[in-house]
């Protein structure tokens, strides 16, 4: 088992005929992603190594029963495709295109609330349940199947992380890189209880990230309601406060935020606080008896 | 993308939110000038763009015109947080029977544009929200619906008791957060909104920023940027494709991805160096990039040695490879080099770079810092 | 028996303090019906012949339990006052208001949708049950207790028609008047369901107007649902193409909304259709079997 | 309330939506400069307020400056359907390789703005509504929403097949939306919208109404307003708080409220008269209006009696006695007057007006129909 993705999942890839898109698509589909269409507004009727292209989202779902989709749209037509899927009927959008007007993701949200659409980001890697599934553009080779989840707010800091739990023998229910903007889909609680949910995913790894109280909010919820170890890493330690690291979401404003700040809430609620993410393993490892 | 409250003002003014009357002036003749025209007490204020201008000593009431002229030639050229005043506000005097603080602000958790009043007005908002959150009221607006009039008199009403002075105070906060949305703010703050003796409504001050993300949308907003020296390099950056912010150490760093770039920097500190810098060279295979960033990391002198992070997904670490033996090419580099290549093609990348014997290899990231540290305190 | 207003309607005045809220508060209130709060920002803590004012609804619902407002605000701040009243939690808003801008009305509509608000209005007179609630700016000497449910989109041309059933001994249930613009809230259908369903109604009387197609959806659903014996009358027989008559809704554009289709319609349908206002107690009279 | 094609057009162009280059012209000699500006085949187009003008003869494709101004030549005075072309405009012609029909109305079934495209462009959408209304797909807009652009391309990839074409119409749709929207309008089409023998989506006719009651926050378009004599008398009367629309019958009527003023109206037809207006003096007791009310009856000569319905609710019937007596004061009154008074202070009404021996009086509509029949032919 995993979470939101598995080999039920049939996607549509929003933008398959641009650069990025027709890339990832090809990685995806060699993965064993199930990928039944692609949206590219004109080209409906035509097809790409036997993908067959729509114009609109809805033709998509219509002609292909697609439930979930992936975007690779410029940041100034996001918005508006995102609305589309959901419209469409998509239960689930991964938002992968970055530098989405925070005001576009602001307005598109109640259209997914009102659709019962979940979203992935956006500015976000994807997620993969190894062995079954993976949307996005994370690098396959490091995953393995397994029984932890991991949540993280970063893309190649999760490689890295994921990278030291296989190759120390732990795999991977599902990992999910939900996105380092201000305003993003899903989070860390509502991806927390789904792990807690399911049945094979036995411990959880946690990246955050400064700025926000995302972190703290996460661990306030995992002391109420989270049975299953969480291990959890902070990035962004040594950042100053008032500088945007990259990331539009890990911004310190005064008093709020901190990487320290949410160490101490992690630990206060019985999450284990990786120094390094050499330590992840070991934790895990610990937390599961092995 | 922050702008100085005279320009904040000048937008308030077009969407019909009262101000004073203003004048921006350069220089103290300029304020001479300004205090002709304007003919009344004024007050003189700093134009920097950081907070606590007022407790620097970079505010000042005004009555006569040998006192702005006084202020003037006190404030300009003031040193404020870092920051050299090269401009002052010359606005109109208000007598000020009361103030408030109002916010707008794009809000993680409620994932919409949240609304913040205050009877507090006049101090930092900061300090309001660590010491008496309570005297904030929080109103999540609805992106759908917008903020509805009769939402703004209510809020209002809980802070305000005379109607006329509800119905200005709303009519503001309207107007507003139309200009907000309009303008892709990501926030927008009146401290003080004040009440002066005439039962007027008044925004005293202004404070915007813009949503970087949304900035194509508005050439007009993005052309008001005043940016000091480091943001200028860091703008330089993002138009490269970089992401780059220069700070105090002696420890350059060229990382893919901000997530892992925070974490690279932190493994610095762990072991005892200082990051000089936050490097994120994204996550395009353009070997170009990488010269790009070499570029910005030996620009800094205090750079004392170099670590190269890179964990190989959407980013080729061959692609960083070759990026690199072009850097050296075209500059001479006599600092030691730290790298560090994991993931896609990483293999293939230590290949391209094995004979250059001047690279310091690592495994992990905890053995690159550990080495980059080392190679400064040698150097 | 009545539909919408009864013994256990509790009203809220928005705009009690202007001339005309003024005025007919008092008709209401004389007529005894139980207005509990008036609206007006800025007055709160005053009180106007023993009713206490609000600044806002909210204050308004919460202090006196009101569930139903009536509104003489300004034709400007109309929509706003409409969606304060429904996100306060009132379940009818009567709008008496002339005047207001369409898309102000189409703006707040999924609002009132959203909260299960139901409107009567823009534009209208308001409503009556006899002997027990008036809510509006009806003429209440002409009323009278008794099972006649009455629609109109018009107001004096109510007022006839009313006039003519009481002078003849025919009582009403509840009369409404449901406003003369082109997007207005409740409409036959709704009431028409509502009609048929009260024990205590026994006929319907409806009184439609030149323009649009809304008589003729009436009929279509009198045919198919309603059982109770239907009177109408057509307003606007001599009006010509291309003209607004007064009303906003009363145009006719070609092909669409001519008293001959209406009244064809409603032939169709089993209503006997009235020549005149005078031939509607007669038609009443027959269909009950008095 | 409506504006010309050019006016309309002049919206779009502010709007971004493409348009042919265009001259509006009152004169020949206009007709010749704007031919020599454009220098290419012109379409000349009369400007009045009513559909079918091509059909009347009042839009000619032009392909020489000679042919233009003949066309004007025979355009300008013309009467199409009762109005005299006063201006004509004269366009740049275009190729057209497609055409289609795109309208904006506001739509009392749906509660919302009902977006309308055909494949069926350049005829009238009634015709198509009445033959062919499988033809025309309609959408409701979300009115909280708005229109997205992934609407208007699901919409138009119905009608055409080419993405260069769905991108160009639904982007051009998009902007008529946010047009509709701001301007508040009642009413907005573009009909035909072409594609052009380049490629190119153009708007070659435009249409737009506004809603009167949300003229007060448009001074700019409400200034738009070209009336005719009819219907200055139209808004005279609303400035004074009068609903009056002239018709050609001889029965002049004065009523309170629009649906009992064509009941009246539709009572006077069914016992054989002719109505000369619609009159709707509404729902406030001022007498005033009453003499108003007099003087646009009056000045209609054709007007050879007057019927007075009054059913007071809110409107009292001694006031309109008062204003009656009012009126008598400084009007001479030489033709016959019915009235008939009910409800609010009837009693008192039908006092005041007991000595005035001119007046006939009536209980019932259908009796004062009856009698003003009567006096018109006794006249």
């Amino acid at each position: 088992m995993s979470i939101l993705i598995n080999n039920d999942t049939k996607l549509v890839v929003q933008g398959m005929t641009g650069r990025d898109g027709g890339f990832h698509t090809e990685k995806m589909k060699a993965y064993g992603t199930k990928i039944v269409a692609g949206v590219s507004p004109g080209k409906e009727g035509t097809n790409v190594n036997g993908i067959p292209v729509f114009n609109t989202v809805a033709n998509a779902v219509k002609a292909t029963g697609a439930n979930t989709s992936v975007l690779f749209v410029p940041a100034a037509f996001a918005a508006d495709a995102i609305a589309e899927a959901s419209e469409a009927g998509i239960k689930l959008v991964i938002a992968i295109t970055e530098g989405i007007p925070t005001i576009d993701v602001i307005r598109v949200t109640p259209i997914l609330e009102k659709n019962g659409t979940k979203m992935i980001g956006p500015n976000c890697p994807g997620l993969i349940s190894p062995g079954q599934s993976l949307v996005g553009i994370l690098p396959v080779s490091i995953f393995s199947e397994g029984n932890v989840g991991l949540i993280s707010r970063s893309g190649t800091l999760t490689y890295e992380m994921v990278n030291q739990l296989t190759t120390n023998g732990i795999g991977q229910s599902t990992c999910i890189g939900i996105g380092g903007d201000p305003v993003i889909g899903l989070h860390y609680i509502e991806l927390l209880t789904m792990f807690e949910a399911d049945k094979d995913t036995h411990a959880i790894v946690l990246c955050g990230e400064i700025g926000g109280d995302a972190e703290e909010q996460a661990a306030a919820f995992i002391k109420e309601h989270v049975t299953k170890p969480v291990v959890a890493f902070i990035a962004g330690q040594s950042a100053p406060p008032g500088k945007r690291m990259g990331h539009a979401g890990a911004l310190i404003t005064s008093g709020a935020g901190t990487a320290e700040e949410k160490i101490k809430a992690f630990e206060a609620a019985g999450v284990k606080v990786a120094k390094e993410p050499i330590e992840i393993p070991k934790f895990i490892k610990e937390a599961l008896g092995k | 993308m922050k702008i100085h409250e005279y320009q904040a003002k000048e937008i308030f003014a077009k969407y019909k939110i009262p101000v004073q009357q203003q004048v921006i002036c350069h220089t103290v003749e300029q304020v001479a000038t300004a205090y002709e025209t304007i003919n009344a007490p004024v007050v003189v204020k700093a134009q920097v763009l950081v907070g606590g201008r007022g407790k620097a000593g970079g505010i000042k009431f005004c009555t006569t015109k040998d006192k702005a002229l006084e202020a003037a030639n006190k404030i300009l050229g003031m040193d404020i947080k870092g920051l050299t005043v090269e401009k002052v506000l010359v606005a109109k005097a208000v007598d000020i029977a009361d103030e408030f603080y109002v916010g707008l602000i794009n809000d993680r958790n409620t994932k919409s544009v949240l609304l913040m009043v205050s009877a507090e007005g006049g101090v930092e908002i900061e300090e309001v929200a660590k010491t008496n959150p309570e005297k904030i009221i929080k109103m999540a607006i609805d992106p759908l619906v917008g903020l509805q009039p009769y939402q703004a008199r209510n809020v209002f009403f809980q802070v305000m008791k005379n109607g006329n002075h509800v119905r200005q105070a709303a009519d503001i906060l309207v107007k507003l957060y139309k200009l907000y949305m309009e303008t892709d703010a990501s926030l927008a703050e009146i401290n003080p909104l004040v009440i002066d003796n005439k039962d007027k409504v008044i925004a005293l001050d202004a404070k915007m920023n813009f949503d970087d993300n949304a900035l194509f949308r508005h050439p007009e907003y993005a052309a008001m940027a005043d940016y000091t020296d480091d943001e200028k390099l860091e703008v330089d950056a993002t138009e490269k494709g970089l992401s780059y912010i220069r700070l105090d150490g002696n420890i350059g760093c060229m990382v893919n991805g901000a997530g892992l770039a925070m974490a690279t920097m932190d493994m610095i500190k762990l072991y005892g160096g200082d990051p000089a810098n936050f490097l994120d060279i994204g996550g395009s295979s353009n070997p170009q990039k990488v010269v790009h960033a070499m570029e910005f990391l030996l620009h800094d002198k205090k750079v004392e040695a170099v670590l190269i992070n890179i964990f190989g997904g959407i980013t080729r670490c061959d692609d960083v490879a070759r990026g690199l033996l072009d850097a050296f090419k075209i500059m001479t580099v006599n600092i030691p080099i730290v790298i560090r290549l994991s993931g896609t093609n990483a293999k293939e990348g230590r290949e391209l770079l094995k004979n250059n014997n001047e690279l310091i290899t690592a495994e992990t990231m905890g053995e690159a810092a550990r080495k980059v540290i080392e190679a400064t305190k040698k150097a």
